[in-house]
């Protein structure tokens, strides 16, 4: 029940700040805030213990049971981890923003959405139903989409908002496909259930669907390439945002989604193949792209991208693992996973504190843009040690955690490469190359965060203020997080057993129990490939930031300078103008051309099922024909051709009156009386409304249209007119029922009346009578309205109070 | 032999109709084709009187006489429409 | 107040209780009963009140029922001249060559009363080769189209002398 | 004795057809009339008419033909004119309001 | 004796002609409207309990037996949609209370509304296929005039095409009815569908099928929709949002009724048509959402999508896809009353209609923001609002019967709707205020109330989904299966009459 | 041949006279050469030959069934009454729209009666014109 | 120069008199000869047509004073009020009932529940018929 309160602790507080707000108008309001994060932090801090030992923690409360969809959440190692992220990152993010944002910016909403962010974030990773996974996943992209818009008066602001929240929506929706095709596979939205069930899943059709979709939800949220486009624009958001959900938990969300459905999908070609690719491609084109950014925060952006593809990469290199037959290789796998998890931990710490430092930098001058940047070591030293530690910590260098994930990834690229149970041909011999490159980008850019900010020249006639260091209280969070950079990597084992190690059961249920799954961490293990891959990327990342400006212009090459974004634009504006045009093109706003398609289409449903289909049967049986008969259809026919032609509307009217007396006639050759009597006082009454309205209607002048109108329209005309005729004569010999109406014949015993037609009227159907005789009610009010109440001079058509 | 007389005056009735609707087409006064259109109403009336006949049946007098009624309006009220072009005023001008 | 009494007529409550009696009469005709019921003719006439009552505004015709003779004889020649004149339209109609010069005349008649001139208008009008196009407005002149003004203005003036006659005799 | 009935119903669904994809408000109303001729022959012609006396009990024996169509169409009946007379007044409140009895115009209408 | 299926329709009625008495008093009005709305809900409320207790109820009107009278037939489908139609119009009249100028209340504004509701209501409600075409009409005569009530130009221009493509949508319903008798030779839907089964529908009776899906599709703006952006979006705001939440509805449930009472032994035609047309309905609807600046337009082709999805439920005709529709079909009504009087307000607050010339409103109107947001997240189909489940029913549907196509339209579209309300509330309400404190029109709390009860009614509707989560899994199962609701009609009549 | 027979027939024939009657005015509306002539054609032949035919129907129910149809008797009456008017109504407007009659008609006293109080309208408004042009 | 009515207008005031009875009497035998609520309503409207046609709307005003638009909402409701009367006395909606009676001067005479609706159909006819009419007349 705890877990419950956990997850929506920070829902209710994010529902009271706001109000709060107005008790506590002033960043004091953050103290309220950073308790929340605190709280549970310590809560997960508590019950670790028992996670760490294999228990997990259950509870389900029922929300819609009647489609299986119940608030059932779950803590086990794999979301022990995240959650352990997700407070304690957000604690040190709160207690950062205190300090960064300014008093003037509204608080409230800001706080509020954070906690918003918090409790959906907490809900994705403890949620055990796919449908509460999927709505906490997508209350996350709201949150993140209305913190990146938080300066909302910013184009760049709505832009970057807009994108992330199309791409991550868009992923989302792909991933409720799959989740709701995994149930339609296993009867049951809960994920544990589901795992329990994924070996029999593997032989149904929809197997690979629901991967791929659950990929992409994965994918979209992660920004793995080509998705990754959305991460950039979302730097627009405060930078404790991007600290928070840019860089430490949300992108982390496809991390967690791949990780936790690896015992469904993982083992699987497509799956391995799949998150390994995209993970290694996103790695590389990340980090090649880091270093040609100028601003900052794109750089860390472009530095995240990167290092989540290294992550979804070392998930897809454990996947294999499932499928590898018992023996040390699968193991080895296996580490794979593990490798992640602990980068992933690590790349939080680091991440969150460069971003924390990049802010600190973006809040004493104003600006981020490396280019008018330089020399600030001196007037910000701590600021300067702090970024020292994250970037070396990033490029991968000892003494700090980033070091040991870095050896553990090559390890892993290493392994896979030879002896995986997928590889075909030399493919996976690319990974460790790929990685090596990569690395040595992210060297490049880790050094150039260092040197292009605090080293170097200074430029202060490119900045406005003068830089000091930053106020304490902003210095606190990012020193705890240097404080884990440099701790993790002295005590790695530590969190290796006591928050990675718990995850691995999870993600590897089949593994469970093996030997060596939770590796021991070394700094030092002797001169192996990695070390020596590691130096490589020392050696020749010095060496290309030394001469990046000789380089540089390869970014100006075709593929290098490919950006997906300019796709993304294109999509965008492309989508707008084709919807444009081709909307445009077909709602001419002319009512004629709406008859147009109606009878054309009228003519093709209605007219392909009538004589495609074998049902036009046409009856031309007829018992006597009365040559006066024949005589009125020639009238009428005559008349009504005649109409469409004739030069003046009082002749139309006239001919229209032939028509309806003339039916009258009709009525009475069919026995009814009762019709003959309506039909010719309503076509009188509606002849004398024809005159009274042409008063007010200029005479109508000939038809003019271009002969092609005129015989589309003519073809349209006989088309119909042939189409009803051959409806009515195949219903004309239609002859398996008989009418109801016989029922009606005893009129005068049931209703009263000897006049069957006026007992149907009056009693058998008098509902409908009664709602005709609302109808023609409305009309004549209606008539009245619309003639006595008319639109104010000059009003335009907007109006109201 | 009735019958057939009855058959007879049916079908001179309609060619009167035919023709009048010639002339309502035609025109090429206005008047004229009102004058035609109120032929046509007459016409149809003695139609169903010769009908009923044939059918024996006494059911339709009733549309007898509502047609002579509403075709004599319809022509006063096309007439009214020639003359003033309104039908129904507000206050009659004299 | 009321447009329709134009001319002072005698006594508007002896006219209504006439068109009260005159509606429960086509009440009991309607009802095609087969024989003649106090009952229906005393419904009819609850169907005349209201009616009256409904329109009594408007009324204003007299019902002269004493003079029916008088009607019966009118009616008599108007038949007598209806065919007559319709046996020259027809042949007009049926002539192979058209000869007619049609035309407008005025004519000024002696008759007074508003019902008297629309009696003898209608009489004219329902008469073949004849149509009364206008009536000025002091009710005396009528404006009559003849379809052949030559050879039928006096037999026609001779028909007007008649149908006066006639109608002032069930009138006066 | 239907058949010919059925043909004059096509005939007439054409030419209402017709008139309905005109650019003048009156001929296209015109056609909403024209139509609703058309429907109401077929609704009694469908409601198979053929053989049977008047549906009145006291004025003839049955067979009687069938009564239910006719109070169907009675209904339609009524309901097209309402709707006629309406339409026929939106039509002039419209050009009132708009200058323009050609529909093909109507789409240029917007905000003033 | 079940007369309370009668009141949906008859207490709206009723409560029309008291209003229309009521003429010189506009107070008189709101309080007798108001005291309608609250016992209709009460009514419809009852009605629900009733048909979860008894099962499916019917009234025989005049208590002639089926087929023969007219009757009315309260499944849970029916009487839900009643009881969302009750509360919907309820706050939009509540809106209009305070929304509509006087000189339309002088003109009967409001029964002309009640009149539209009766006709809602009784299209839900009747079991006769005429007798449905009659509460068409009364529906349509009122929107016709609700339409045009007070209009200029561009309302009059659009509101000749609305009423004249209408007249030929009633025009083919007749057409379609008159063959259907011919046919068959009865009305009582039950009784059609006993036949229709006899026959084993055959290739006729399947081609006057796809009449009727002509007739509703041009009624619920599947496909056939060019009529609705234009009509939908001239209107004053209380009378955009009564047709948006209302009346593609009734176009849409009729289609559910027709096409899986009567006509469902011949889906490759029928239905395969259906599923076709919602897809081009999903294109459609997406592009045009997207094409235009006018946030009446964007709002007014928003319905053209939802109907499309709602239809999807149809196409795919499995009972979790059923579900799946109700759930939507209702959720759509809360929301597009929503949409429509959001963007009625933004529209009369700014005296503009173009996104391109409205900016930072959230400063001017945070509520109203807050609002337009929650309703872009609800239609988006984003939980934990209304349109979620909807959405995962009808894609749980697709599914399992194999339609993925289906799924995949319906999904996408989901992408366009956000991104057509997004660019409304990027544009309109984010960005650099434009409208300074002193030339800001009020927001009136009268207005706001109802539009929060919407929006309060959305999240309910998607937190609370249990609560009706049995009576719209019977809807489903009614629709399922049609012999239970042959056998609640005609139970007592030997089929085969 | 009893007598009811002998009435049927006459009835019959009636009828038929009225058809003839009636296609006689017909082709008058085919060949008078304008709306006036074809006028008399149309509302008074054409009225004689209705009269007749209903008149037919009149004898036959009444020999069929002993029927006296005061639907029928009242319908004559009607036509009796309004076919004269609706004739002289027409016609009048025909005029007074300004329909030109046919070459050959012969005079139009109607016309040079409306010709000279137009005249005279006229000559009262210039008076009128002209007396408050010296008042003013 | 200016003609004089009195042609149109002497007879037409007889002709009203037989359409309005005519119209009562369709109305009132419409249980079992052609014509009801419906057809009577017409028939009585296009008298009040007729009249309006010949004379013109205040002049016609004057004599029958009615709010047409009150008459079609009072008939709308007579008709749907009569359905709901047979259900407040405990039978389904719109249920009809019809007995004989003796009265004093109609005699045994048919009275149905019926009527009161075909009445409430007449009025509406009546009432719609001469609002859509006045409203376009006096709309100039
Ligand atoms: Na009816
Ligand atoms: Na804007």
């Amino acid at each position: 029940m705890l877990v419950v309160l956990g997850v929506f602790f920070p829902f209710a507080m994010a529902a009271v700040i706001p109000l709060l707000y107005r008790v506590v108008p002033d960043r004091r309001i953050g103290w309220f805030v950073a308790a929340v994060p605190l709280v549970l932090f310590a809560g997960l801090v508590s019950i670790l213990p028992r996670i760490a030992s294999g228990k997990t923690a259950n509870v389900t409360v029922p929300w819609i049971p009647a489609a299986g969809i119940d608030l059932s959440f779950h803590i086990d190692g794999l979301s022990m981890i995240f959650g352990l992220l997700i407070t304690g990152v957000g604690a040190l993010v709160v207690l950062y923003s205190i300090y960064y944002l300014s008093q003037r910016e509204s608080l409230g909403h800001f706080y509020a959405y954070i906690l918003l962010f918090m409790g959906a974030m907490l809900g994705v990773v403890f949620s055990d139903n796919l449908m509460v996974l999927y709505a906490f996943w997508e209350l996350t992209s709201i949150s993140s989409f209305l913190l990146i818009a938080f300066w909302y008066h910013r184009k760049g602001s709505r832009y970057g908002a807009r994108k992330s929240m199309l791409i991550t929506v868009f992923g989302g929706i792909g991933m409720l496909a799959g989740f709701l095709m995994l149930y339609s596979m296993t009867g049951t939205f809960s994920i544990r259930e589901t795992i329990a069930l994924a070996p029999a899943l593997k032989s149904e059709p929809l197997y690979l669907a629901a991967m791929i979709l659950v990929m992409l939800g994965a994918f979209t949220k992660s920004a793995q390439f080509p998705f990754h486009i959305w991460l950039p624009d979302a730097m627009e958001a405060p930078t404790p945002v991007s600290a928070y959900l840019h860089s430490a938990t949300m992108v982390k969300a496809g991390i967690y989604l791949i990780a936790r459905f690896t015992p469904v999908f993982g083992g699987e070609a497509a799956w391995f193949w799949t998150v390994s690719l995209v993970g290694i491609i996103t790695l590389l084109w990340g980090s090649f792209n880091a270093v040609k950014q100028n601003d900052l925060k794109a750089l860390l952006a472009y530095s995240t991208i990167s290092q989540l593809g290294l992550i979804m990469s070392l998930l897809g290199f454990g996947s294999a693992a499932l499928s590898a037959g018992a023996g040390s290789d699968r193991v080895l796998f296996a580490q794979a996973g593990f490798a992640a998890l602990f980068y992933m931990v690590n790349h939080s710490t680091f991440k969150g504190l460069l971003f924390m430092i990049v802010g600190i930098v973006d809040h004493e001058l104003g600006t981020r843009d490396i280019r008018r940047l330089g020399g600030l070591m001196a007037l910000m030293p701590v600021s300067f040690t702090l970024a020292v530690i994250g970037s070396f910590s990033m490029a991968g260098l000892p003494p700090f955690n980033g070091f040991l994930g870095k050896e553990m990834f090559f390890e892993a690229a290493v392994a896979i490469s030879s002896g995986n149970p997928f590889a075909e041909g030399g493919a996976s011999a690319l990974f460790p190359v790929i990685g090596w490159v990569a690395s040595v980008f992210t060297f490049i850019y880790c050094m150039i965060i260092v040197y292009r900010t605090f080293l170097g020249p200074r430029q202060p006639e490119k900045v406005d203020r003068l830089p000091h260091e930053a106020p304490k209280g902003m210095l606190v969070s990012p020193i705890i997080l240097a404080l884990f950079v440099v701790g993790i990597f002295f005590f790695p084992n530590l969190a290796g057993a006591y928050v990675i190690g718990p995850a691995m059961p999870a993600v590897f249920p089949t593994l469970s129990g093996e030997p060596g799954l939770v590796p021991h961490i070394r700094a030092w293990h002797g001169i192996n490939t990695p070390l020596l891959m590691t130096l490589g990327v020392i050696t020749a990342g010095i060496i290309l930031f030394i001469t990046l400006r000789h380089w540089r212009r390869i970014y100006r090459l075709p593929p290098f300078r490919w950006n997906l974004d300019a796709v993304y634009r294109g999509l965008i504006g492309g989508t707008e103008a084709g919807s444009t045009l081709i909307t445009k093109r077909y709602m001419t706003g002319n009512l004629r051309d709406y008859f147009v398609y109606i009878y054309v289409f009228f003519l093709a449903a209605a007219g392909g099922s009538l004589f495609l289909t074998g049902a036009f049967k046409p009856d031309f049986h007829m018992e006597k024909i009365a040559a006066y008969e024949v005589a009125y259809v020639l009238i009428m026919s005559f008349a009504a051709l005649a109409m469409p032609f004739v030069k003046s509307r009082i002749t139309a009217t006239l001919l229209n009156g032939v028509l309806g007396y003339s039916i009258a006639i009709f009525f009475i050759y069919f026995r009814a009386p009762d019709l003959a009597l309506t039909q010719t006082v309503i076509e009188t009454v509606t002849t004398v409304l024809f005159l009274l309205c042409f008063r007010f209607l200029p005479d109508w002048k000939p038809e003019r249209a271009p002969a092609r109108t005129k015989i589309v329209n003519g073809l349209i005309a006989v088309g119909a007119g042939v189409l009803v005729t051959g409806f009515a004569l195949t219903v004309k010999g239609y002859d398996v029922f008989n009418s109801i109406s016989g029922y009606f014949e005893d009129a005068y015993t049931l209703a009263g009346g000897n006049n069957i037609v006026n007992a149907i009227l009056g009693d058998f159907r008098a509902f409908d009578t009664m709602l005709e005789v609302v109808v023609l009610f409305i009309a004549g009010i209606g008539v009245y309205t619309l003639i006595v109440l008319k639109a104010k001079k000059g009003g335009g058509d907007i109006e109201g109070k | 032999m009735v019958n057939t007389l009855m058959l007879i005056a049916l079908i001179l009735f309609s060619f009167t109709i035919v023709i009048a609707v010639y002339r309502i087409i035609r025109g090429p006064s206005k008047p004229d084709r009102v004058i035609a259109l109120d032929m046509i109403g007459v016409n149809l009336l003695a139609s169903i009187a010769v009908v009923s006949c044939l059918l024996e049946t006494k059911a339709f007098m009733e549309v007898i006489l509502i047609l002579g009624i509403l075709s004599f309006i319809g022509t006063i009220a096309f007439s009214k429409y020639i003359e003033r072009g309104v039908i129904v005023e507000r206050r009659h001008n004299r | 107040m009321n447009k329709f009494r134009k001319n002072g007529e005698t006594g508007a409550t002896a006219g209504q209780f006439l068109l009260n009696l005159f509606i429960a009469f086509l009440w009991m005709l309607l009802l095609d009963e087969d024989e003649f019921r106090v009952t229906t003719f005393a419904a009819g006439f609850i169907v005349g009140i209201f009616i009256v009552f409904f329109m009594h505004r408007f009324f204003g015709t007299q019902f002269y029922l004493r003079r029916l003779f008088a009607i019966v004889k009118l009616v008599f020649i108007f038949n007598r001249e209806l065919v007559k004149s319709s046996w020259s339209v027809i042949g007009q109609i049926l002539s192979p060559r058209l000869t007619i010069r049609p035309g407008i005349f005025r004519y000024d008649t002696v008759l007074e009363s508003e019902g008297e001139v629309t009696t003898l208008s209608l009489l004219l009008t329902l008469t073949p080769g004849s149509v009364v196009m206008e009536v000025t407005e002091d009710g005396r002149g009528l404006y009559i189209h003849a379809m052949d003004i030559e050879n039928s203005k006096e037999a026609l003036i001779v028909q007007l002398k008649n149908f006066e006659k006639a109608i002032m005799e069930v009138t006066r | 004795m239907e058949v010919h009935m059925i043909i004059l119903t096509g005939v007439l669904v054409t030419v209402a057809v017709y008139l309905l994809l005109s650019r003048n408000m009156i001929r296209m109303i015109l056609g909403t009339a024209v139509l609703s001729h058309a429907v109401h022959l077929l609704l009694i012609t469908m409601g198979g008419a053929a053989g049977g006396n008047v549906p009145l009990l006291g004025e003839s024996d049955g067979p009687y033909v069938d009564a239910l169509p006719q109070a169907l169409i009675l209904t339609a009946i009524v309901i097209s004119f309402a709707t006629t007379a309406f339409l026929l007044v939106l039509a002039y409140r419209t050009y009132e309001e708009t200058g323009t009895d050609d529909l093909s115009y109507l789409r240029r209408v917007r905000r003033e | 004796m079940n007369n309370i299926l009668v009141l949906p329709m008859v207490v709206p009625l009723l409560t029309g002609f008291v209003l229309f008495f009521l003429r010189p008093s506009v107070k008189a009005q709101k309080l007798v409207a108001s005291l309608s709305l609250l016992s209709l809900t009460a009514i419809s409320v009852r009605l629900l309990l009733k048909v979860r207790d008894e099962g499916i109820l019917r009234l025989d009107f005049g208590g002639w037996k089926p087929p023969f009278g007219i009757l009315f037939v309260g499944d849970s489908f029916a009487a839900l949609l009643v009881l969302t139609t009750s509360v919907v119009s309820g706050l939009i009249l509540f809106y209009a209370f305070a929304a509509t100028e006087r000189r339309h209340e002088n003109m009967f504004f409001y029964p002309f509304s009640f009149f539209l509701v009766a006709g809602v209501n009784g299209s839900f409600l009747t079991g006769d296929l005429f007798n449905l075409f009659v509460c068409f009409e009364v529906m349509l005569l009122a929107s016709y005039v609700l339409v045009t009530l007070g209009g200029g130009r561009a309302q009059l221009a659009e509101s000749v095409k609305y009423v004249a493509i209408n007249v030929v949508a009633s025009w083919f319903f007749l057409v379609a009815l008159a063959f259907l008798y011919g046919t068959v030779g009865t009305l009582n839907m039950a009784h059609i569908s006993v036949r229709v089964a006899e026959a084993g529908q055959g290739p006729l009776l399947s081609a006057i099928a796809v009449i009727f899906l002509i007739v509703f599709a041009l009624k619920a703006g599947l496909l056939l929709y060019f009529w609705l952006p234009g009509s939908y979006s001239v209107p004053p705001a209380p009378v955009a949002a009564l047709f948006g939440a209302l009346l593609t509805k009734v176009g849409v449930y009729a289609m559910f009724r027709v096409f899986t009472l009567i006509f469902y032994h011949d889906a490759a035609i029928t239905h395969g048509l259906i599923g076709a047309m919602a897809v081009l309905t999903l294109a459609g609807g997406s592009l045009g959402a997207i094409a235009y600046k006018d946030i009446r337009v964007i709002a007014s082709y928003n319905v053209v999508i939802a109907v499309g999805f709602m239809l999807l439920g149809l196409a795919v005709f499995n009972e979790a896809a059923f579900q799946g529709s109700v759930y939507y079909l209702i959720h759509d009504m809360v929301i597009k009353a929503l949409l429509f009087l959001a963007v009625g307000s933004m529209v009369v607050l700014t005296g503009e209609s173009r996104i391109d010339r409205m900016s930072g409103l959230i400063r001017n109107y945070p509520v109203l923001g807050w609002l337009f947001f929650i309703t872009m997240l609800s239609l988006a189909g984003i939980p934990p609002f209304s349109g979620f489940i909807g959405k995962v029913y009808t894609g749980l549907g697709a599914v399992e019967g194999g339609n993925y196509w289906l799924l995949l339209a319906g999904f996408l579209s989901s992408l366009f709707v956000l991104y057509s309300l997004l660019r409304i509330f990027m544009n309109c309400f984010w960005g650099e205020t434009i409208i300074t404190p002193e030339e800001q029109r009020p927001l009136n709390k009268k207005k706001l109330i109802p539009l929060s009860l919407l929006g309060a009614l959305t999240l309910a509707l998607g937190i609370g989904t249990q609560a009706i989560a049995p009576f719209v899994a019977d809807a489903a199962h009614v629709l399922a299966h049609p012999e239970l609701y042959i056998d609640a009609v005609l139970g007592e009549v030997p089929p085969g009459e | 041949m009893n007598a009811d027979t002998i009435v049927e027939y006459a009835a019959a024939i009636l009828m038929v006279t009225g058809g003839l009657m009636s296609l006689v005015s017909a082709i008058g509306l085919f060949r008078l050469p304008d709306v006036y002539t074809r006028s008399h054609a149309a509302t008074k032949s054409s009225t004689l030959a209705v009269l007749l035919t209903l008149l037919g129907g009149f004898l036959y129910f009444w020999a069929l069934e002993r029927f006296i149809s005061v639907r029928l008797l009242l319908g004559i009456i009607f036509v009796f009454l309004t076919a004269p008017v609706a004739g002289h109504v027409i016609i009048r407007a025909a005029h007074r729209s300004g329909v030109k009659l046919a070459d050959i008609s012969k005079k139009d006293e109607l016309a040079e009666a409306k010709e000279r109080l137009w005249q005279e309208q006229e000559r009262n408004r210039l008076e009128k014109e002209m007396k408050h042009g010296s008042d003013g | 120069m200016k003609g004089n009515d009195v042609i149109l207008r002497t007879v037409s005031r007889i002709v009203v008199f037989i359409i309005l009875t005519f119209g009562v009497e369709l109305f009132l035998s419409g249980h079992n000869d052609p014509g009801g609520g419906f057809i009577g309503g017409l028939v009585l409207s296009s008298a009040l047509v007729l009249l309006y046609v010949v004379y013109d709307i205040e002049t016609v005003h004057e004599g029958v004073p009615l709010d047409f638009k009150k008459v079609a909402a009072f008939g709308a409701m007579l008709a749907v009020l009569s359905g709901t009367a047979s259900a407040v006395l405990g039978k389904p909606f719109l249920s009809q009932t019809f007995g004989y009676f003796d009265l004093p001067i109609f005699g045994v005479t048919e009275l149905a529940t019926v009527t009161i609706f075909e009445a409430g159909v007449a009025l509406t006819v009546i009432g719609t018929v001469e609002t859509i009419i006045l409203s376009i007349s006096k709309d100039v």
